[in-house]
């Protein structure tokens, strides 16, 4: 345990510390130890993991919701689009930046970028519909050098280089785990087909037998996603997700 | 409300429009109305990193002399009205920006109960959006609005849209919610745990004989966590006993938990002691259960002071009276058209939603209406009393360039402070409502918001509690990292508050090195985790990706590098005589006064209190390294500001042993426990997160966490039902809320000015308090 | 048609003594070609012969031009722009930039009062109307009145606007009038904090210029004179400037004078965390561009004044060429460059110091800066009877 | 969810896993129920036959199997508001309905023991041996909850998740409601977040319309472990009763502390009041106050429980149970062990056959049905 005591100037102290600061602070007039970045015109270069401006791929997303349900903000809604999908949208008026979703995408279809400085005239305009997320977005840049802080064991200090930092980092996509969903428990099925009704990828499939009065079900392990919404949805409990 | 153009008009009539357009684009004075916590990013915009000076200049106090306001984040519905006040009483031609998620759609807190959309109370000109927004972001929006005085339109972002055929196809499914509530949760906050605790039980044999015939059940609900089960009847004197024979002298907790479908409030009082050090990590939690009609309880606001602001909180949230407490059927924290009794789970927020349908936007419990009036709870006889004893009544805040968003009232006769009636709630966001609507993993940025300037603590401490409820041990190299952070994140803490105390004592200087000592921090943070100040970077089971060596590097490089930048700091602020004459003997909470006001963290240290949770009872990897708790005698301003600034240099060897001994682990930076059959995330958590998180339940009990955040201990206690994926209620007890009462004691004696040289030694921060 | 010859005369004969300026005039402004023939003809017509006589007449050159509201009108336009750069590069900044990088951001202060100039200007309900509007124009005027016993020059060279016996006294009388005014706004304007800072600026009001009498007491005991021809006549080389023969009694001044334009660690009436400007917090617009040039110009003066007591006015060293050109103004500029350090070092304080409490300001003034003063006085009769 | 591994930190119990060799393909077929109406969507067949023909019990089995979650009761009649749109037509409402092949039960049924009993711990109708089954089920940790019939003030019923017994000191747990409930819907969402099991107490109606569930899905087999039935004549509407009870007889809802039929009348106590009202049963069947689907009941001990209840053979103050298998009787043996309840006199089983002929009369109804074709 360390004890920190209140100090107590007398006339002696006193001069020594006012004449301190104003020595510091002659010294700063004199020889700064600046920090200053004009933003405008120069740009701090943020690391490549920022966390900005998300894009998305639409090649590589499997529909399945997730980026929706993490969200804590609940600022991405999942929007229709064609072959019975739905694609995120983003709502930046609600967006944190945490990007969960980005982390919870099994098949890395969002991408993160280093784009962050941007402002908006109304709040309609803030929702990103899916086909604005696709490519990168312009912004206004006004800046020629970009800065870095560098940081030995001496100081911090700015490393300014003339050029323009790209903002679209270049990340492999993660690859997820192959999941593929499995029936445990077939006698329990009521053959409701909420999996096929959910299922964005034709996996699951039912074909009625009026004859026999059956329901042929079947999952389809090479198209299953492993998107795990039928698992979800599913009224019986009866799906899992298992590894491919 | 007006046009928002309308001031724009204005500059762009008569002949010297030219001149009108050029001096209001060149001389746009921001007026102080900090709302909450994008006010951070706003200092640091403001700051040296950033030059303040260049397109906007300095941030003055008063709306009189200002043309721009930049509304940072939340305004919830008591700050509404001061917006409203403070938009009125700006000269034209005037401008708003709003900055931050929470300032436009509500961001993390769309569906709370306190918020309002700032769109709807003034003219809007331009919405910066994230969470907090970067320094930069905030520029842009100055630039932006300095574009539209030109007159010149242009989008600051401009979407490429790629075409993808939309075609109407046949009705899919919409997914449910992934939150699972169960029905009628059974609540128990005295599960019974088997653990390895030899004091606890005798302990709780003590405790037996002390309360012989007062108590129902003592049960040791965990490791230092025992419940005494009580009768409404005895509480007082349970409290009275457990005080004087047991030492427990302060509750750390007043909380309560509505179970509607038994028609019962369980009320517990989380009691703990600073006088025997073997008591210190133990929290004594006494509850009883009341009945929902007509809920009376007594008080213990006689017993243990330190419950008082709790009760009052409690009683607004839940309407339980607690009979006794002074403050019982007035308004605390909410305002006054906030929904009455917020946290009963009848009152319900809007759900979420997850597929996108044209037209739908979040929508609030109860349509916003401009407010009419300003509000000020002070009471008539108050005043007239004050003036017919020759003093004055003061208000302070929350538009205030000393403030922060806390109204505080004097009574000052002389230049003396006879009286302090504190008003927080301008920031109070309603956290622990959102979180029972939220799923565990969702509530992390959250709870993050309490502090944004101190994030990884307020991350550990609720990531600890679900670690804690489901047994899970974390990799020793997670567990470094955390401890890194997490002293990064007290660094960053204590140097917002110097910044803002210095700044409170009018000296910009020592604010601005502040600032550069803190966005060294930041830089170490953001490439650990990609994000300035809400890293949201803890996971239960471990961190979210593991830290380069590079980065490692970089912050082992900070624990030599900082110190050249301290020391300017100290030699122009913190040695300087004036800061010496002005914080030395002001303030002053003695050692009994802290204890009684429940204090915490460095504030009570500062008063001679040797408590600290972290050698208390430490987590993470603090019990490994070399570090030493500081106190000190004094307990006044400069005392509890020294000894924060000595914790910074603890905190600076720490981080150097952590980062020494972290090079040497190598490992998996998530508990196996957690990652279940997800183990190829072990060293990064990247396209499993919710497959991983999204499903946490916890066991059924109540579960308490202790950590020790950059304000002082961080209380988080988790109710869960054991079947819901979502916390049945969340407790959290954020250091500055604690802080309050002693804050409130430690201004009244001393004189006007000195309440801000206590206020910045507190380091209050008002959205930590509020919640 | 008056006659006004015998004026002219007057005022010819104590014409400000440039030898540059004719120079100039005769061979280049007139060897322009049209600009040189619109001079010469603009020179020939009476009228503005006069006129320039006039402005070159000392009394009112000095006045109006250097060191008196000329340069108080550039300074109030420079000084803020310095003020904030130094204080930017103490704090690890740059200060104003971004308008006109080119100019360093020089203009900022131009932008800033065109903008107070067009905006609009809130009386609230519960001011005193009035006063409220008057009171900050009426504090114009006793701030700029004592320039006009502020003598510039040096041994020999008098520039002073008005010779008195009682310069000195008449100074501080008029320098006592302008917390008056505070007082008034604060009063006028109805506020809680107004009137907080009104009683603070009244209690240091009482703090400050007790000292700040006796410093220039001490000064015109070791002068012996309290006309300021005198004054300056006395400070012959630097060694016998008043800061060298009395210290304490430049170190009261200077602290009396920090207080007195309440900066920091000083700016106990205004306070903006504690006050938010104390007795102009009601102002905006132009009224509070005012109040705000207003404690610039109080700065000015009261520089100025020490600048005359301690540092010789415009006494220094000549240099070769260039003191014969400028002929009297060479020792006006120096005068202005001796002002101008004075008030970098009191502004720039702001950025080295936090603010004292109100008794702790009232304890300085009453209790340290008493005494140094009484010891200032007492070592100026030891220095008067020793020399 | 979404993935099975529920961390809890305790220990996970999965539903019936597939073997290993199954997992490979998943291919499986679901047989359908025939259709009565053959053109028609299944619930257009169930309304046809059970709920248009006043047959329906209102025993919910149907609201809860269905997967579109849609089937409501509305003004106590079951109801699938856009049933033309919103029903999947998988059958399963009509593959667990009990009445729509109905096989009415009747009589005592299989049984072990017939004992009378009255439980120390509780207060509830008679000797709250219901509760005390499924409190005590709870505590030697067969099942982990417990389904009760919670009330408000108005008598409107909602059903109470029980996981401890001291939940049921909740006062208006225990006590008969005379209305129906929508225990069946609950007893789904329970199986969802069970570990050990479930207990259910119920009326016959109910109680066949779990055993259908359990015949025909292995997972409510599973996951129901106790089954405890009540003895029972006939069931109320609530909306009926509640406005007889408070127009016709100037009795305030709230203020209604208890009810209880014995020997053809309701007995109601009233708060306040020194005497129970008593209102005689011909008065509700006179106005038609009894549910329709009672006319078609003929169980009254509700054979297909594990055990049944009721108050009728068995002096005041205790309750007659009727253990039939194994389950209950391990609980039985548990209270015996534990001394939870005491133990009454022989029971008198003339007054339970009297009532059991009485409802068995009832089958004359069900042959004066005419099913649609």
């Amino acid at each position: 345990m360390k004890k920190v005591g209140t100090p107590e100037y007398n006339l002696q102290d006193k001069l020594k510390y006012h004449l301190s600061a104003l020595s510091t602070a002659a010294k700063q007039v004199a020889l700064p130890l600046n920090i200053t970045t004009h933003y405008p015109r120069e740009r701090r270069r943020w690391p490549d993991c920022f966390r900005g401006y998300i894009l998305f791929d639409p090649e590589r997303c499997i529909s399945c919701f997730q980026c929706s349900f993490i969200c804590p903000a609940n600022a991405i809604w999942m929007k229709e689009a064609p072959s019975n999908r739905y694609y995120p949208t983003l709502d930046y008026g609600k967006c944190i930046f945490c990007h969960f979703c980005v982390d919870s995408c099994p098949g890395g279809a969002l991408k993160p970028t280093k784009i962050h400085d941007v402002a908006y005239r109304t709040m309609e305009e803030m929702l990103t519909l899916t086909e604005e997320m696709v490519e990168p977005p312009e912004i206004i840049r006004e800046d020629k050098v970009f800065v870095d802080y560098v940081i030995d064991t001496e100081d911090l200090s700015l490393k300014r280089t003339k050029g323009r930092d790209n903002l679209i980092v270049e990340i492999a996509p993660s690859q997820g785990v192959p999941m593929v969903s499995q029936c445990v428990d077939r006698a329990s099925c009521i053959a409701c087909k909420v999996c096929e009704k959910v299922c964005e990828s034709g996996a699951v499939s039912s074909i009625k037998d009026e004859e026999r009065l059956i329901v042929k079900m079947a999952i389809d392990a090479e198209k299953c996603t492993g998107c795990g919404l039928c698992v979800k949805e599913c009224s019986m409990q009866i799906l899992r997700l298992v590894r491919k | 409300m007006e046009n928002k153009n309308a001031h724009i008009q204005f500059l762009e009539s008569g002949p010297l429009a030219p001149f009108k357009k050029w001096a209001a684009k060149w001389s746009l004075w921001p007026c102080h109305f900090i709302t909450s916590c994008c006010g951070v990013e706003l200092a640091h915009a403001f700051a040296c990193p950033r030059s303040p000076q260049a397109p906007i200049t300095l941030n003055l106090g008063i709306s009189r002399q200002s043309n721009f306001i930049i509304i940072e984040g939340t305004i919830t519905r008591k700050m509404a009205r001061a917006l409203q006040f403070v938009y009125g009483q700006m000269p034209d031609p005037k401008f708003v920006n709003v900055i931050g998620a929470c300032g436009e759609r509500g961001g993390i807190f769309w569906n709370s109960y306190n918020i309002t959309h700032p769109s709807d109370i003034v003219p809007v000109d331009f919405f910066v959006p994230g969470c907090p927004i970067t320094p930069e972001a905030l520029l842009r929006g100055v630039r932006a609005l300095q574009d539209k005085i030109m007159g010149i339109d242009r989008k600051t972002i401009e979407f490429k849209t790629v075409e993808l055929p939309f075609v109407e196809l046949e009705e899919r499914k919409v997914p449910t919610s992934p939150k699972l509530y169960a029905p009628t949760p059974a609540i128990k906050v005295d599960v019974k745990q088997e653990v390895d605790w030899d004091f606890g039980k005798e302990l709780a044999d003590t405790i037996k004989k002390e309360l012989n015939g007062l108590y129902k059940s003592v049960t040791i609900t965990g490791k230092d966590r025992i419940a005494i089960r009580t009768t409404p009847v005895n509480l007082l004197e349970v409290a009275r006993k457990l005080r004087d024979q047991m030492q427990l002298d302060h509750v750390k907790s007043v909380n309560v938990i509505e179970v509607p479908h038994e028609r019962k409030f369980i009320v517990e009082y989380t009691a703990s002691s600073y006088s025997v050090e073997a008591l210190m990590p133990v929290l004594v939690t006494i509850f009883t259960e009341i009945g929902m009609k007509d809920p009376k309880i007594p008080s213990l606001t006689s017993v243990w002071e330190s419950a008082n602001y709790c009760e009052r909180e409690m009683h607004e949230f839940f309407g339980v009276w607690f009979e006794g407490n002074t403050w019982m059927g007035k308004k605390f924290l909410l305002a006054p058209d906030t929904p009455d009794l917020p946290l009963r789970k009848e009152f319900k927020i809007p759900e979420e939603r997850y597929v996108f349908e044209k037209d739908v936007t979040p929508e609030f419990m109860v349509p916003i209406e401009p407010p009419k009036d300003l509000y000020v709870p002070i009471w008539e006889e108050f005043i007239k009393d004050a003036y017919e004893s020759d003093e004055i009544v003061v208000p302070i805040g929350p538009h205030h360039a000393g403030s922060g968003h806390l109204r505080v009232t004097f009574r000052i006769k002389g230049d003396v402070i006879v009286d302090a009636i504190p008003e927080p709630g301008f920031v109070h966001r309603s956290m622990e409502k959102l979180a029972e609507n939220k799923l565990y993993i969702q509530n992390i940025p959250l709870f993050e918001r309490l502090a944004i300037n101190d994030p990884v603590n307020m991350n550990l401490g609720y990531v600890r509690t679900i670690e804690k409820a489901l047994g899970i041990e974390v990799p020793e190299r997670a567990q470094y990292l955390r401890t890194i952070m997490a002293e990064l994140s007290r660094i960053e803490a204590f140097y917002y508050d110097s910044g803002i105390f210095s700044l409170f004592f009018g000296h910009t200087t020592g604010f601005m090195y502040c600032m550069a000592i803190r966005e060294m921090i930041i830089e170490a943070l953001m490439r650990i985790t990609g994000s300035r100040s809400g890293p949201s970077f803890v996971v239960p089971g471990g961190i979210r990706r593991d830290i380069p060596d590079d980065v490692l590097k970089m912050i082992d490089n900070i624990t030599f590098a900082v110190h050249k930048r301290m020391k300017k700091f100290e030699d122009i602020f913190v040695t300087n005589p004036v800061t010496v004459a002005r914080a030395k003997g002001v303030g002053v909470l003695t050692k009994e006064d802290a204890i009684r006001c429940g204090m915490v963290g460095p504030f009570l240290r500062a008063s001679g209190v040797n408590h600290d949770i972290r050698k208390v009872s430490p987590y993470e990897v603090y019990d490994k390294l070399d570090w030493e708790v500081t106190t000190g005698d004094d307990g006044d301003c400069l005392g509890r500001f020294l000894g924060r600034l000595e914790e910074i240099k603890e905190s600076v060897k720490i981080i150097k042993q952590a980062g020494d001994a972290v090079r040497g682990i190598k490992g998996p930076i998530l508990s196996d426990a957690i990652l279940g059959e997800y183990k190829e995330a072990a060293s990064d958590i990247k396209g499993s997160f919710f497959r991983v998180f999204g499903n946490l339940v916890l066991p059924r009990g109540e579960w308490t966490c202790l950590t020790e955040a950059g304000r002082g201990t961080l209380l988080f206690s988790l109710i869960s039902d054991g079947e819901s994926n979502v916390p049945y209620r969340v407790r959290v007890i954020s250091p500055c809320w604690m802080n309050l009462r002693g804050f409130m004691e430690a201004v009244k004696g001393e004189r006007y000015a000195d309440f801000w040289a206590v206020y910045g030694s507190f380091g209050y921060f008002p959205p930590e308090a509020d919640r | 048609m008056i006659d006004i010859s015998g004026l002219v005369n007057l005022m010819i004969a104590e014409q400000v003594n440039i030898p540059l300026l004719y120079p100039i005039i005769y061979n280049f402004v007139l060897k322009i070609p049209v600009i040189g023939n619109i001079v010469a003809f603009l020179l020939g017509i009476p009228i503005i012969r006069y006129l320039i006589a006039f402005i070159l007449w000392k009394p009112i050159f000095i006045l109006l031009i250097i060191p008196g509201f000329g340069t108080l009108g550039t300074m109030l336009l420079v000084l803020p722009w310095l003020e904030r750069k130094l204080v930017g590069r103490m704090q690890w900044r740059v200060g104003p930039r971004e308008i006109a990088p080119r100019t360093r951001g020089s203009i900022q202060l131009l932008a800033d009062s065109l903008r107070f100039l067009c905006q609009e200007v809130i009386i609230h309900k519960e001011a005193h109307k009035p006063y409220f509007l008057q009171f900050p124009f009426l504090y114009f005027l006793p701030v700029l009145l004592p320039l006009l016993f502020i003598n510039a020059g040096t041994i020999g060279r008098t520039l002073v606007p008005i010779e008195s016996e009682y310069a000195l006294q008449l100074m501080i009388a008029l320098i006592s009038l302008m917390p008056v005014f505070i007082l008034g706004v604060g009063w006028s304007s109805n506020n809680r904090f107004a009137f907080i800072g009104t009683v603070r600026e009244a209690f240091m009001y009482f703090a400050y210029e007790i000292p700040f009498i006796i410093a220039i007491l001490a000064m015109v005991i070791l002068y012996g004179t309290s006309n300021t021809v005198g004054v300056v006549s006395a400070q012959t080389s630097w060694w016998n400037w008043g800061i060298i023969l009395n210290p304490l009694a430049a170190l009261t001044f200077f602290v009396a004078a920090v207080m007195a334009t309440a900066r920091l660690p000083f700016e106990i009436p205004e306070a903006d965390q504690e006050l938010a400007f104390g007795p102009f917090i009601e102002y905006s617009g132009i009224a509070f561009g005012l109040a705000y040039v207003m404690a610039y110009e109080k700065m000015y003066v009261l520089s100025a004044i020490m600048t005359m007591l301690f540092l010789g006015a415009g006494s220094g060293p000549a240099i070769p060429y260039v003191t014969p050109l400028l002929g009297d103004l060479y020792y006006a500029i120096l005068f202005v460059i001796k002002t101008l350090i004075i008030l970098l070092v009191m502004v720039n304080l702001r950025g080295v110091y936090p603010r004292y409490r109100l008794d702790q300001g009232l304890r300085i003034g009453w209790g340290a800066m008493l005494t140094l003063g009484l010891i200032a006085v007492a070592w100026s009769i030891v220095l008067g009877v020793v020399l | 969810m979404l993935h099975a591994n529920i961390k809890t930190g305790e220990e996970v119990i999965h539903m019936a896993t597939p073997a290993e060799e199954e997992l490979g393909e998943s291919k499986w077929e679901v047989k359908v129920p025939e259709k009565k109406l053959k053109d028609k969507l299944f619930f257009e067949n169930l309304k046809a036959v059970v709920i248009d023909t006043n047959l329906c019990s209102r025993c919910l089995t149907c609201v809860s199997i269905c997967p579109s979650g849609l089937i409501v009761t509305d003004e106590d009649i079951v109801g699938f508001p856009d049933f033309e749109k919103n029903c999947f037509d998988c059958g399963a409402c009509v593959r667990v309905c009990p009445r729509f092949i109905y096989e009415p039960p009747s009589g005592l049924g299989n049984y072990i023991e017939i004992v009378a009993a009255k439980s120390k711990r509780f207060k509830g109708q008679d000797g709250a041996m219901a509760t005390e089954l499924i409190a005590s089920a709870i505590d030697m940790g067969m099942i982990d909850q417990g389904l009760f019939v919670d009330r408000n003030e108005k008598w409107e019923t909602s059903i109470f998740h029980v996981r401890y017994p001291e939940q049921v000191g909740v006062g208006t747990l225990g006590g008969t409601k005379y209305v129906f409930a929508g225990i069946l819907p609950a007893l789904k969402e329970a199986i969802r977040f069970t570990k050990k099991g479930v207990g259910v107490v119920g009326t016959p109606c109910m109680i066949s319309g779990i055993r259908k569930l359990q015949q025909e899905f292995p997972v409510f087999k599973e996951k129901v472990k106790l089954v405890v039935g009540l003895f029972c004549t006939e069931n109320f509407h609530y909306n009926d009763l509640m406005k007889f009870l408070r127009d016709e007889k100037g009795i305030e809802i709230e203020k209604i502390l208890k009810t209880n039929i014995s020997k053809g009348s309701m007995y109601v106590t009233v708060a306040g009041a020194e005497k129970k009202r008593k209102i005689k049963m011909a008065e509700f069947e006179e106005r038609g106050l009894v549910a329709k689907g009672c006319d078609f009941c003929t169980d009254f001990t509700a054979v297909q429980s594990d055990a049944s209840v009721g108050s009728v053979g068995s002096e005041a103050g205790f309750s007659t149970i009727i253990v039939r298998n194994e389950n209950a009787k391990e609980v039985m043996a548990f209270i015996r062990e534990k001394g939870t309840a005491e133990f009454g006199e022989k029971v008198v089983m003339d007054e339970i056959d009297y009532l059991i002929k009485f409802k068995k009369k009832r089958e004359e109804h069900i042959k004066e049905l005419k099913l649609p074709e």
